[in-house]
């Protein structure tokens, strides 16, 4: 068996894809599937994708259901870069709101939940699934989260 | 906007004396008014015994878990039996890191399921 | 066998999908895929979403090579709007230049592409695969490629 | 980027007389360099039947298209037989949409291919 190769192509500029969404329950899945698309594309694992999903589709529906809550015509916007071996994806919404609830350090409580009690588990199950994350948000402006899943 | 649309289908059935619940699609917020019903209407029929049996659900988020989870409470409350099937491997893990897998028993497949509610 | 219903969702305003590519091939890519799985989520049949791909390839490809050609960090834009049961891409480019070879009426001449001249093919495919297109070019500014197609 | 990479793999082998040049991934104008060489390097070696054997290739253009119709007229110049095989519905449909299908016959298999081209 003989293979053939191609000359090296010069990498691009590392400008990244953005993706403009309504602000609208479902939208999110849109979201989720690009990014899938791409981390397939970059040749995650399929666990990882499968992660990766769940991640952003928590990601989106917090930026629609808490950050852009009560704006009409809002939009989320997500930015995905890629950068050798990482994929980095940022979820931003328009409206201001402190994060209160520790950012996902805590495994939900089930018990609570159980009891009825309302115990939110997005920023947890982001948590879980990607490597590094981060939540910032700039007074008047909107949330950012900031994710990174690394291939290998 | 189709694919924003209610894509979940949920019906139930009998397998002897276990009642199976259908969950087809999307199991998201918008999955509360069907599944719910579905677990009333059982329950008024006064199953015991409760299969969630998940097909191509390619997508489940935190506001469909807290469902299942308020599910498995009602399950509690009135002494029935749950266990889940047909859940692909990513949600298998979610289910099991929530910790929902301790209160309802998850089995690859639905005669699995309904085997060990019925023995 | 019992079948539950959930009451029916309000439908939300016809708010576009926007996704801005960097100008470079390969990216055509993550155009094609987001398409694709906007088109699968709305019920498209497997040969559609396959003409589709291909379609928004070549639109793509036309908007790096042709109408972004020679400017530097252009982008390409996507728009995707779902409406019922139409989806329609807009694919736009930075530049303006005339299109000039029929927007893709004629079947490409194999005879001559088989003598070694440069037929291009793109137009001709995008039109064998959407129900509607349309080419608009706007001086000074770009070209936009809009393609509509409807599911059944 | 990794997706922008070269994800092209182009292999070939023999098969008794037949060459049959394995091509994998994106056939795009980067697939250009990879599927002339190998082209070149079998008619040097006296290949006179030829099969393209696309495996997995979900995406090919109209670059890809192009330098497919190159390969075509180099089949032709130097009187080899040319033959294609594991293309998907759609590229099946468009080879035959552009009329390449007149110039090499298309297979669903590799093994449909080469026995044609045997025979
Ligand atoms: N994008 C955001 N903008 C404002 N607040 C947010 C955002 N994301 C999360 N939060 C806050 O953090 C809390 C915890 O989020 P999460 O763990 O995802 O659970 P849930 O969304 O179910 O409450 C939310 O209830 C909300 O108060
Ligand atoms: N977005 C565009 N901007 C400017 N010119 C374009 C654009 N798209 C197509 N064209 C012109 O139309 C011609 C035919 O396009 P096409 O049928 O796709 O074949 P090809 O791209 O292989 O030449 C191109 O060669 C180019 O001159």
């Amino acid at each position: 068996m003989r293979r053939f190769w191609s000359p090296k192509r010069t990498q691009p500029a590392e400008q990244p894809i953005e993706l403009r969404l309504p602000s609208t329950l479902g939208y999110e899945k849109v979201a989720m599937d690009t990014v899938a698309t791409v981390a397939a594309r970059m040749g995650f694992r399929p666990d990882q994708i499968a992660g990766l999903r769940t991640a952003v589709s928590e990601a989106v529906t917090n930026a629609i259901e808490h950050g852009n809550s009560g704006i009409r015509n809002a939009e989320v916007h997500v930015v995905i870069t890629v950068a050798g071996n990482a994929l980095t994806v940022r979820v931003r919404d328009q409206h201001y709101r402190r994060f209160n609830r520790g950012y996902g350090y805590d495994r939900p409580d089930l018990e609570r939940a159980l009891q009825g009690e309302d115990v939110g588990m997005g920023m947890w199950l982001i948590r879980q699934f990607v490597d590094e994350v981060e939540w910032t948000g700039v007074p008047g402006q909107g949330n950012e989260v900031r994710m990174v899943l690394r291939c290998q | 906007m189709a694919f924003l649309d209610d894509t979940l289908e949920v019906t139930s059935r009998q397998h002897g004396k276990v009642t199976v619940i259908d969950i087809k699609g999307d199991v998201t917020t918008f999955a509360d008014a069907k599944i719910s019903e579905a677990y009333t209407t059982a329950t008024e029929a006064g199953a015991q015994q409760l299969v969630l049996n998940f097909h191509h659900s390619n997508y489940i988020n935190s506001a469909g878990i807290a469902i299942l989870i308020r599910i498995v409470t009602s399950c509690g409350r009135n002494g029935q039996k749950l266990a889940m099937s047909g859940l692909n491997e990513h949600f298998q893990k979610i289910f099991r890191m929530v910790g929902l897998s301790q209160y309802a028993d998850i089995y690859e497949t639905e005669e699995q399921a309904v085997a060990a509610l019925s023995s």
